[in-house]
């Protein structure tokens, strides 16, 4: 093992670490400013749309953890009422398949990644924590009418190195607090 | 005459001798703490941002404009958080350690000079002061080691000891090619004799002190006793609260010092034209500072075996040839002619360098056991 | 492409070799008594023609009669495969020889096996627990551990 | 005269910078000298294996994406084409377009990560790993946009992929495919030639080739040993035989060949992509599966090549919807038998980047 080669190697990785210096930070300052997510993101939430819902249970039965609780009970026309629909997105993996299965698209993955609790207890969402709201969107991910209505994702790959700048698609922090997009 | 003796001279028109000679002291004594512990919390901000930039981030940019309260924030932290003393460490020597580390660092600043005058203490043997001053860190760091009861941060002082007992030699026998040149110890004779710049009339010599130096601030890629990957955070991994920011602080003191000492030694110290003396130390000081960062930014850290026959194959005999060749040329080389020297000397140094890289080999391979 | 040797055909050449430590072959796999399944590893190793130098995977599969042992081997040299199986009918205290002589790759696999599905295996330097802890109850990948 | 001295048991882990996670390694040392080394595992044992007893085969994709969790895509193909195997399922071509151009993102991707953090157990604080992870942040974005999620991307379906790429992907990826070249070259000239690399990594936890298939090593580890063994080529599964690469072999077996062969490998991946982009054809991207798929009864053992070795699972089914016996080939478990042999001598710094020059995921290790 000689000292090989007199330092050039050190020279040119000290050249390269120099030549980075008046590269632009390609990081982004995270609550000030957001990258658009995938229009797919298998957000940290679940969408519910009790109108489409039939109470078949195919989502609760393709769940891996088994963490979809429905109780249903016949009702008037001969159909579905469901009495309950929790989630406990504290054990649920957000890998989608429940969205995939649910034959009349009354699931959706939700778009927001900020579902933070301080209790293990509020992670578990009832069926009117489910619905559609203005803090709760649907993300694209197997629904793709959604998806063609979302904005194109920010993508570091088209991000020009040379020019700097903020190429990216950043979304500027909005007013309102735990608004995810 | 330095300032201070000045100062003292002049009070004592009108104090008694005692007091006249204890106030300029004690006034002294706070001006360099101040000017070091500032200049340490800038380098710690100067450091997290130029690292960030190296690694295409920025650093830290929250608190204040541009981040600039982030030490702070980081000290008040550091310094609010329980103090924790292993269950069967020894208690004294944890206590002890991190002021035997960080106030020798202090003692430096005391021979650096800011000025044409401007140096708390002028001792003719100013850079002997240094060399001395500067190893009884050493010290602190293996008490440190030793009282925290953890196999890693014992390694890690062990692993001090040795790499200080083997970087000490080249950077004293670098250094007295220095003072071979100026025939003085002083470190206000050794700024006043360069005209030209120690670092072109001893390349060589300046290129073993800084990696010398480099090693004994144990910074990357010598940074072996804090190898992270290896032995999580050495000797201090016991630490917290305020002795770990003792040792923090004590940290950064020595890379200023070392580098405030390189600028006087190789740099020319506080010479240059135009802007005052006091800022061209600081600009030196911080452009040595800016070298060690980028090193840190870009190099991976050698082994231990490595790093002690990196002492003792290359830089040693490397140190002690320098050390012949300056004697030579100052016995023999017309004073009238430096620049012959700068050539000689250049020339000389590449060849080495070339001749050690051929010649020897680092460390050792796989050990029986 | 690996080609995955017809188990009837090794099987013929094991009988040859060793009388009676065949239990039964089909294409897939070769099943050997349990007895003879060291001396049969080590033949497959070292015969020129087989040269199965590389053991892919060791397993064991519970099928609450017996037990199963899986080797999945493979030869870098000539590119073919082969599934060597034996079996142990014995349910409190299985026991199978250990081929880590022969491929340091059981080592771990063994121990994993030793540890999750509660198969001795014998002549073993190292045979503890991997995943969980000494002194945890019960082999989990049994099929009747619940 | 020798002095005599003591050796004494350091726990490297489970909670320690350079373990990759949740990992222990009992060393023996003597002063810096490992004399003994034992990994200690266990810490993450999810026990995937029996939980994937009980579930359905498609419940079971996600799970795989929780074993290397560095390179979940190739978790998914190497199980999917197991199952397939074992139920006889026809795969579109447009599917087995997208599931090679996806895994070899994913070993860019996962040999970035490798590359990256080997370096920063060299204590080249933190820099080739930020400058890798620029390349792998890129990767991941394109993985969100296709399947949503940045990490567990479970992406393969038995008899195909989960979606089709949206129309934005294949100019972003072409982008990418045409700039990575550079970005290696960038990686190279950074460390590849430098001095403290080569003294710390060079001969330094030598593997030797018989040990190597020995103890079964696979993936970089193997090839770094000097094997030519690779299973995309050795047993080419999926569309792998249609496309042109080479296999970067090392020589001597020692953490820097790994290094080197990972690199290369890189390239490599990036040329198949390159040839796989404009051949993608049109087309379904999922062949019709029952959702209960029942293969018959029978085993199988499918494996392929992912970024850490050779990932295998061998499955039993009894004809019921769930598999009889679910058994994950761990790479890098098996990568790790020889370690003890490749570091008794070294001092702890070789130990700790020959552990990371084998490129370990607990995930995966632990199960």
């Amino acid at each position: 093992m000689k000292f090989e080669r007199y330092g050039i190697g050190i020279a040119k990785g000290m050249a390269l670490t120099f030549k980075h210096l008046f590269r632009p930070p390609i990081t982004v300052q995270y609550p000030e400013e957001k990258l658009v997510v995938s229009r797919r993101i298998r957000g940290n939430e679940l969408v519910w749309y009790p109108d489409r819902c039939t109470g078949c249970a195919t989502c609760a039965k393709s769940c891996p953890q088994g963490n979809i609780e429905i109780v249903t009970h016949v009702g008037d026309e001969n159909n579905y009422v469901v009495d309950k629909f929790e989630v406990d997105t504290g054990r649920c993996m957000f890998c989608g398949l429940c969205v995939e299965s649910c034959p009349y698209e009354a699931l959706a993955m939700g778009l927001s990644y900020e579902r933070a609790q301080y209790r293990r207890g509020q992670l578990v969402l009832s069926k009117e924590e489910l619905r559609l709201s203005d803090v709760r969107q649907p993300s694209g991910y197997a629904r793709p009418k959604i998806e063609a209505t979302l904005p194109e994702q920010s993508l570091l790959v088209n991000w020009d190195r040379e020019k700097g700048g903020q190429k990216l698609s950043l979304v500027p922090l909005s007013k309102k607090r735990g608004r995810g997009v | 005459m330095t300032l201070l003796e000045q100062f003292q001279l002049w009070l004592a028109t009108m104090w008694p001798e005692w007091a006249a000679y204890v106030t300029p002291a004690i006034v002294g004594v706070v001006i360099v703490i101040a000017f070091a512990l500032c200049m340490v919390i800038v380098f710690i901000y100067f450091e997290r941002r130029l690292l960030g930039r190296f690694q295409i981030r920025l650093g830290p940019n929250r608190l204040g404009p541009e981040g600039i309260f982030q030490p702070i924030a980081t000290a008040v932290k550091v310094l609010l958080k329980e103090d924790i003393v292993p269950a069967k460490g020894d208690k004294w020597l944890h206590w002890l350690a991190p002021l035997v580390v960080f106030v020798p660092v202090l003692m430096i600043f005391a021979v650096v000079p800011f000025w044409e005058g401007a140096i708390f203490i002028d001792l003719n043997v100013g850079i002997v002061y240094v060399v001395a001053i500067s190893s009884v860190s050493a010290v602190g760091i293996y008490m440190a080691g030793w009282a925290s009861n953890n196999k890693y941060a014992l390694i890690s002082a062990l692993r001090m000891v040795a790499q200080v007992v083997s970087y000490e030699l080249p950077v004293i026998l670098s250094i007295l090619g220095v003072v071979l040149m100026v025939g003085s110890l002083s470190m206000s004779q050794i700024v006043a004799a360069q005209t030209i710049p120690f670092i072109l009339l001893q390349p060589l010599g300046f290129i073993i002190f800084f990696l010398g130096a480099v090693a004994e601030m144990n910074r990357s890629p010598f940074d072996l006793l804090e190898a992270d990957s290896e032995i999580v955070a050495g000797f201090h991994t016991e630490y917290s609260g305020m002795k770990f920011a003792m040792f923090y602080l004590g940290e950064y003191c020595h890379a200023l010092a070392y580098s405030c000492i390189i600028a006087t030694l190789f740099l020319g110290g506080w010479r240059g034209p135009l802007l005052p003396p006091f800022l061209w130390l600081l600009i030196k000081v911080v452009a040595v500072f800016f070298v060690i960062v980028w090193i840190r930014a870009t190099l991976p850290r050698l082994r231990v075996d490595q790093l002690m026959s990196f002492a003792w194959k290359c830089l040693l005999p490397m140190a002690v040839i320098n050390l012949f060749v300056v004697a030579a040329e100052v016995l023999w080389l017309p004073e009238s002619l430096p620049w012959i020297m700068v050539v000689v000397n250049f020339a000389f140094a590449g060849a080495l360098i070339l001749l050690w890289s051929k010649l020897f080999t680092l460390g050792g391979g796989r050990v029986e056991v | 492409m690996t080609i995955a040797l017809n188990g009837e055909e090794v099987a013929e050449k094991i009988r040859g070799a060793f009388p009676g430590s065949v239990v039964a072959a089909d294409k897939a796999a070769v099943i050997v008594t349990n007895q003879s399944l060291y001396q049969v590893a080590e033949f497959l190793k070292n015969t020129a023609g087989l040269d199965f130098d590389y053991l892919t995977d060791l397993t064991a599969v519970d099928y609450l009669d017996y037990f199963e042992v899986v080797y999945h081997l493979t030869s870098l040299k000539h590119n073919h495969s082969l599934v060597l199986k034996t079996r142990c009918y014995e349910r409190e205290k299985p026991v199978v020889s250990s081929v880590v002589n022969l491929w340091r790759a059981a080592d771990f696999q063994e121990r994993e096996v030793y540890d999750l599905m509660g198969i001795t295996f014998e002549g073993h330097p190292n045979l503890k627990r991997l995943l969980l802890w000494e002194g945890f109850v019960g082999h989990p990948l049994r099929r009747d551990y619940l | 005269m020798a002095i005599k001295t003591e050796p004494f048991i350091l726990n490297i882990g489970p909670q320690h910078p350079s373990t990759h996670g949740v990992f222990r390694l009992r060393a023996t040392l003597d002063g810096e000298v490992v004399v003994d080394v034992e990994p200690v595992i266990g810490y993450l044992h999810r026990g995937i294996e029996k939980l994937a007893e009980g579930r359905t085969y498609t419940q079971n994709i996600p799970f795989t994406d929780r074993l290397d969790y560095l390179a979940s895509i190739t978790n998914n193909l190497a199980y999917v084409l197991a199952v397939e195997k074992l139920a006889e399922v026809k795969v579109p071509e447009r599917a087995e377009y997208l599931r090679v151009i996806t895994a070899e993102m994913m070993r860019i991707a996962s040999h970035l990560m490798a590359v990256g953090f080997f370096l920063n157990d060299l204590g080249a604080m933190m820099t080739p790993v930020l400058y890798m992870w620029r390349e792998r942040e890129k990767l991941l974005d394109l993985f969100e946009m296709v399947c949503g999620q940045r990490l567990t991307y479970n992406y393969m379906r038995i008899g195909g992929v989960s979606h089709d790429i949206p129309e934005e992907f294949l100019p972003a990826l072409k982008r990418f495919v045409a700039e990575m070249p550079g970005f290696i070259d960038e990686y190279d000239q950074l460390l590849a030639g430098n001095e403290i690399l080569l003294v710390r990594s060079k001969g330094v936890g030598v593997l030797p080739e018989e040990l190597a298939i020995n103890s079964a090593a696979s993936g970089p580890v193997l090839r770094a040993s000097g094997v030519k063994w690779d299973i995309r080529r050795a047993d080419p599964y999926s569309i792998y035989d249609r496309f042109d690469f080479d296999i970067p072999v090392g020589s001597a077996g020692d953490c820097y060949d790994r290094y080197w062969v990972r690199v290369q490998e890189m390239r490599q991946s990036v040329r198949i992509l390159e040839q796989a982009i404009p051949q993608l054809p049109e087309g379904e991207v999922c062949a019709e599966v029952p959702r209960l798929l029942r293969p018959p009864v029978g085993e199988v053992y499918g494996h392929i090549e992912a970024p850490k070795g050779e990932l295998g699972f061998y499955l039993v089914s009894d004809n019921s919807i769930a598999p009889y016996r679910f058994r994950i080939r761990p790479p890098t478990l098996i990568n790790l038998t020889a370690l003890k042999d490749m570091v008794i001598g070294w001092k702890v710094a070789d130990l700790i980047i020959t552990f990371g020059s084998i490129d370990v995921c607990l995930g995966e290790i632990d199960r």
